[in-house]
């Protein structure tokens, strides 16, 4: 009984701890990515609210939140809630399954810092990933705009053909590891001490890609190309409503996609002990917001596909290199043992 | 006869540069280098850029205090000037010079002594293109423009200018300027964020 | 514990249920399937099916109501006859199936009973039924793919057609 | 050799014996007396004479005469660079249209409808261009006047209704000329296209992508437009309309506002057509200062296409990149004409003022920096795969359609025209300095990207001789022709001279007088040949003046080009075409 009590709590406490930090890390990569983008362009970024402007989400927070609610004409009403709901909860979901670090011990229990330790923790991911559309294609039908409904098929095309992609590129470690379980699969890469990145670079290349395309990050923010679509699926959103999107598809998607990108290629928390006992956690958030930088940077820096360009790249590049990858992953482990 | 130059279209990537994304990288690093530059702006309204000596913003008058050139002193006699108050001579060319034919409102008086008195002068500032034609008319160099360049109101009436507010730039702000050397900026210093620094041959 | 998940998803699986078939709006019907998928992804979920659940949510969650949706949404409705009434011959060719649907769930409530799953399931329930599906059950394995495969091309065809002509 | 030479106007006038050759110092023309002939004309002009560059079409309004409007073609010879002017009498307000012959008079023939209420045979869609359907007057007839017909009670002008009774300024009026209504907007727009598509896309007024306020109706078949339609005149201002009844030297800062990110080169065009009107002589300090700024000013409009085309094909940090460069072209302006948009630096006669002090020393650091930020733009962009999918391939226009639609500048050289009046008609400075035209050969967008990023590198070379001519230049060399007497004297002359003080005085109330005749000048803006057409009848304003303007012909191409592409493919011709709506409109 007093396991089951301690269970719950754990469990109650680990949920907590989720939620509250990437949603506050989700309202904070704002801020870094405003700042690491104004310093791309030469500007500054915030720097007006608090000391470098590091208290700018909060008043961004608040002025969305004091927003006059305006809802458009000819709206769906409850799909166009709905569909706010149906953009924040995968995004959040999908940190259920990111292990934050090794387990540790506490009171002689054996704690694991992820909230799920799901056996199919990677399938998970997929499907969470591509939940995340629905907010988009609910958003753009209940919106009842030319430019929402554009932009909201837009993204249901890419994520068809990029979920494939992504099964086939993550399938290759899973090959590797022999699991879908994270712990697994970062023990794998602990045991053997090479990060599948060296044994993967092609399958890291097209997560990658998908990882961009999942969130809608340039090269394929097709979704809101804010030059053809204006903001795309969200542009009849206002304030709060319109701040759950960006922030659940380009800050916590993305976040959530790092770190199981990082679990996957960069050996999770596998790193020198040289931060005493949070070493592995520190690990893995350095590697994960390295990532995160990376994605930042190519976001910042590269033009944007076309939509038609974007599904052709995924079925006719991306889907066969896939393809050739895992069959040669395959036989690689076969012969391998 | 006419030099021509073909251009060299290079729209096709070799092998290597698109299997290892060289063309991606290159950008990268252009990117990358920019990050560890120098922002260059300013921030506007905690720093201000002061605008260059010839720069059109608010109008003013200049004000009768002894620094008028020869064609006023020509006339001045048949004015009845005030020390520190406006030196216009009401000839209306500011008005004909202007594209936009109601922005002045300008109306003298004749005093006992037959001399011109000027009461009004009205600018509609929302007319107004900052053309600077009618500073260009002005023959007694009386109309001025300063370096005023924050001009919203919240009012279309507060728009308008009135002598005794034009007077004012005149005998200060536009006072100022008028008397600084006749160069590119003013202020090296509030420029060097964007331009580093400059080497000048005087 | 177990029990009330159980109510609770299976619950919420039966208004989801109805609610696609009762809601008229096409696109709200397919927010009442999606719920429908999810809580049979859940109850999967609950019964430790973890592989299971994943392919569900994979599979119909994601892969085929994005379809439904894009098909559904493309399609002009303003431009489409609403049928108002009441579907007399269908409802009489279903009412066999419906009859055969009551009469299996009742067989199955009266003599099956909860069993208790966890025990029949492997460890590691993937590669279980991985070597489930590629041996003992390869031949309708492949038949129901081939099966789909063809679909999917008669699909593109018959849609290509429409589109030129 | 811009005008048509007396060969060719012999030969002309030896396959047809009704017509009168007008030959003026600036201006050749070709009178035809019947408008029955106008057609065979101006087709035996395209095919035989190859005058097949359609540069322009424009109404002149003579109320007083019997037919009241006389058409006027200008076109171009692409091969020898002769230009030539065809005028000819509308009958009963009729006149057979030349879209057929050239399809750029399509366009020019709806702006004539909508501006003059005449009426071309054969074209089925005469509709409004800049004016709404509905709207009763013809603005551009001389009986139309200048301030319009104030028939709307317009009380949110004024602060009447806030219960402020006072005036607000000393000229609004609560009456004000005809606003058009929602009903007549839409109305409008349903004339445009009748929707063959899924779905009829409102594409701006109000649009990130549309770089101003164009108004774009992509009738959409999936992503795929299947026809497009243009309206225009959200900005439309009555240019000609005001310049017909301004003085010479006033009508100088309306030019900064037509293509407002080119202002000089704008001005360098009007001040140059008058110029010639009356035969003034420019110094040749002025000159190089003017060239001078003319090429900033085209790096600077070259800058802000970059900026925003990447911007559009989601680069958004060259957008940044290329603002910073735009800034210090900024600061050189403003430090020289006082403003940094619209400068109005230029002067009937030369330049406003002479160059500050430290110009050269800043435009030399300038340029010097410059070349390696255009070699950062290049690595950005040039040939990244992502940009060329985007641009290679995408909104071809043929080497016939720059001809057929009259389209001038990058657009035309991107496609293998070598048409540029820098080197055919060399004005300022432009014959003293070396440069080259950079050339394309497909006319894709890719293809105006690198016509533009080479035109930036050139210019920018015309920048260093420039500097180079004009240090060596004296300090007191004039920068103005005072001695004209069309010339406003500097300032500082005014004040101490009591002549100057005179002349100044007459030019600016009265204006100075323009000898009788036809000018057509034009320049090479950043986007194409800016030409003013300016018919004087000896005031001191001009009969009526014509704005070639480069963007409105170049976005004509649109409709034609777009079709059967997706939407993106639209954002990116369209950022390639660049127009700026303060020029489409006028």
């Amino acid at each position: 009984m007093n396991d089951m009590i301690f269970t719950a709590i754990v469990i109650a406490v680990k949920i907590l701890v989720v939620l509250a930090v990437t949603l506050g890390l989700g309202a904070y990569l704002t801020w870094y990515e405003r700042k690491f983008a104004g310093h791309l362009q030469a500007r500054r970024g915030p720097t007006v609210v608090g000391p470098f402007g590091l208290l700018q989400p909060l008043a961004d927070g608040l002025k969305l939140m004091t927003k006059a609610p305006i809802l458009p004409k000819g709206i769906d009403t409850k799909l166009y809630y709905m569909a706010i709901m149906m953009a924040l909860v995968p995004a959040i979901m999908l940190f259920a399954v990111v292990p934050f670090g090794p387990s540790f011990k506490i009171m002689g229990h054996e704690v694991k810092p992820i909230v799920a330790n799901l056996n199919i923790a990677i399938l998970y991911v997929f499907a969470m990933g591509s939940m995340a559309a629905y907010g988009t294609l609910f958003a753009g039908w209940a919106s009842n705009s030319k430019y929402a409904f554009i932009g909201s098929l837009r993204k249901a095309a890419l994520i068809v053909s990029y979920e494939v992609v992504l099964g086939f590129a993550a399938l290759s470690v899973i090959l590797l590891a022999g699991s879908m379980n994270v712990f697994d699969i970062v023990d794998s890469q602990i045991k053997s001490g090479i990060w599948y990145i060296v044994y993967q670079p092609i399958s890291f290349v097209l997560f990658l890609f998908c990882l961009l395309a999942e969130s809608g990050r340039v090269p394929f923010d097709i979704q809101e190309a804010e030059a053809e679509l204006v903001t795309g699926y969200n542009v009849e959103y206002g304030g709060m409503k319109f701040g759950i999107f960006p922030l659940a598809e380009w800050y916590l998607n993305v976040l959530a996609l790092c770190a199981i990108a990082t679990v996957l290629y960069f050996g999770g928390w596998s790193g020198p002990h040289i931060f005493g006992p949070f070493s592995g956690f520190i690990w893995f958030l350095v590697k994960t917001f390295g990532l995160l930088f990376f994605v930042l940077w190519v976001h910042w820096t590269l033009p944007r596909y076309q939509a038609k360009d974007v599904v052709e790249f995924a079925w006719k590049y991306l889907l066969p290199i896939s393809i050739v990858n895992l069959v040669a992953t395959a036989f690689f482990v076969y012969f391998k043992g | 006869m006419i030099k021509l130059k073909r251009l060299r279209r290079d729209d096709s990537l070799g092998p290597l540069e698109s299997v290892l994304f060289l063309d991606f990288i290159k950008g990268l690093t252009i990117t990358m280098k920019n990050l560890l530059r120098k922002p260059i702006t300013t921030q506007y309204p905690k720093e201000k850029i002061t605008p260059p000596k010839r720069f059109r913003g608010k109008h003013g008058h200049f004000v009768y205090d002894g620094t008028e050139p020869p064609s006023l002193q020509a006339i001045q006699g048949f004015m009845s000037f005030e020390k520190g108050k406006s030196r216009c001579v009401a000839c209306y060319m500011c008005q004909t010079a202007c594209p936009m034919p109601t922005l002045f409102r300008i109306e003298a008086v004749q005093m006992p002594d037959g001399t011109k008195k000027v009461v009004r002068f009205d600018m509609n500032l929302l007319n107004c293109l900052f053309c600077g034609l009618c500073v260009d008319a002005c023959p007694v160099e009386c109309l001025t423009m300063s370096d005023i360049h924050e001009m919203a109101v919240y009012r279309r009436s507060q728009a308008v200018i009135h002598m005794d507010d034009m007077e004012k730039i005149g005998a200060t702000n536009a006072k100022t300027v008028r008397e600084l050397p006749d160069r590119i900026w003013r202020n090296d210093k509030e420029r060097e964020t964007l331009w580093g620094k400059v080497k000048w041959n005087f | 514990m177990e029990l009330l998940a159980f109510v609770v998803i299976g619950s919420v699986a039966i208004v989801s249920a109805l609610g696609a078939i009762l809601v008229k709006s096409p696109i709200h019907v397919m927010v009442w399937f999606l719920g429908f998928i999810l809580s049979i992804a859940a109850s999967f979920f609950a019964l430790k099916a973890d592989l299971l659940a994943g392919l569900q949510l994979v599979i119909y969650a994601v892969a085929i109501v994005v379809f439904y949706v894009l098909v559904i949404t493309t399609i002009p409705w303003e431009k489409i006859k609403m049928f108002e009434g009441f579907y007399k011959k269908e409802l009489i060719f279903a009412l066999p199936a419906f009859f055969l649907t009551i009469g299996t769930v009742l067989y199955l409530v009266f003599n099956a009973k909860l069993s208790n799953m966890r025990q029949m399931l492997p460890k590691d329930n993937v590669s279980a039924l991985g070597t489930v599906l590629f041996t003992k059950y390869i031949v309708p394995f492949e038949l129901a793919s081939f099966i789909l495969l063809i679909a999917m091309i008669g699909a593109i065809i018959f849609g290509k057609e429409k589109a030129n002509g | 050799m811009p005008w048509a030479s007396k060969d060719t106007l012999e030969r002309i006038k030896h396959s047809f014996r009704q017509i009168n050759i007008d030959i003026q110092p600036h201006f050749v023309c070709i009178n035809v007396e019947d408008t029955k002939d106008i057609t065979n004309i101006l087709k035996h002009l395209k095919d035989v004479e190859d005058f097949r560059y359609f540069i322009d079409f424009h109404v002149i309004d003579f109320p007083k005469e019997k037919d009241r409007f006389l058409g006027q073609y200008i076109l171009v010879n692409p091969y020898t660079f002769e230009r030539l002017a065809v005028k000819v009498w509308f009958k009963n307000n009729k006149l057979p249209t030349a879209k057929e012959i050239f399809a750029g008079a399509k366009w020019a023939e709806r702006e004539a409808y909508d501006m003059f209420g005449v009426e071309f045979e054969g074209h089925e869609d005469v509709k409004r261009m800049f004016m709404w359907e509905d709207y009763k007057y013809f603005p551009l007839r001389k009986d139309f006047p200048l301030g319009g017909i104030p028939e709307q009670k317009l009380p949110s002008l004024t602060e009447v209704l806030e219960g402020n009774t006072m005036p607000p300024s000393h000229d609004y009026d609560i009456m004000h000329t005809y606003v058009p209504t929602i009903k007549e907007i839409e109305k409008t727009e349903k004339s445009r296209i009748t929707k063959r598509g899924q779905l009829v896309l409102n594409w701006g007024p109000l649009h990130p992508g549309t770089h101003g306020t164009m108004w774009f109706l992509f009738d959409l078949e999936g992503e795929h437009i299947i026809q497009t339609d243009v309206i225009l005149g959200q900005l439309h201002r009555g240019m000609e309309k005001i310049a017909e009844n301004i003085h010479y030297f006033q009508f100088l800062p309306y030019t900064d506002r037509m293509d407002y990110l080119s202002a000089v080169c704008n001005e360098l065009s009007y001040v140059q057509a008058v110029e010639k009107l009356a035969n003034i002589e420019v110094p040749l300090k002025a000159r190089y200062i003017r060239t001078m700024f003319a090429e900033l000013q085209r790096i600077n409009s070259h800058l802000l296409w970059l900026g925003t085309g990447a911007l559009d094909l989601g680069a958004l940090t060259v957008f940044l990149y290329a603002f910073r460069e735009r800034e210090k072209i900024m600061d050189i302006i403003e430090g020289n004409a006082g403003f940094r948009l619209t400068s109005a630096f230029l002067r009937i006669g030369g330049v406003h003022y002479d160059l500050a002090k430290g110009t050269l020393e800043v435009a030399k650091y300038f340029v010097k920096d410059f070349y390696s930020k255009l070699k950062e733009y290049h690595g950005l962009l040039t040939r990244n795969r992502i940009w060329l999918k985007r641009t290679k391939d995408v909104g071809v226009i043929t080497q016939e359609d720059v001809y057929q639609y009259g389209l001038t500048g990058p657009v035309a050289r991107g496609s293998g025209v070598a048409y540029d009046m820098r080197k055919i008609d060399p004005y300022a400075a432009y014959d003293l300095v070396d440069f080259d035209i950079p050339v394309g050969d497909i006319g894709d967008v890719y293809d105006r990207y690198l016509v533009r990023m080479e035109e930036m590198y050139q210019s920018a070379r015309i920048v260093e001789q420039c500097i180079e001519a004009l240090e060596k230049m004296p300090e007191n060399e004039p920068y103005v022709n005072k001695k004209h007497p069309a010339v406003i004297p500097p300032k500082e002359d005014v004040f101490n001279d009591l002549e100057d003080m005179v002349k100044s005085f007459r030019i600016v109330v009265h204006g100075e007088n323009m000898p009788k005749g036809e000018v057509y000048s034009s320049g090479e803006n950043p986007r194409g040949e800016l030409g003013f057409y300016i018919y004087s009848i000896g005031k001191s304003s001009p009969y009526r003046l014509r704005i070639r303007s480069c963007s409105f012909y170049n976005l004509s191409v649109f409709p034609k080009v777009i079709e059967k592409h997706t939407i993106s493919d639209a954002v990116a011709l369209l950022g390639s075409i660049d127009p700026v709506v303060g020029e489409t409109d006028r």
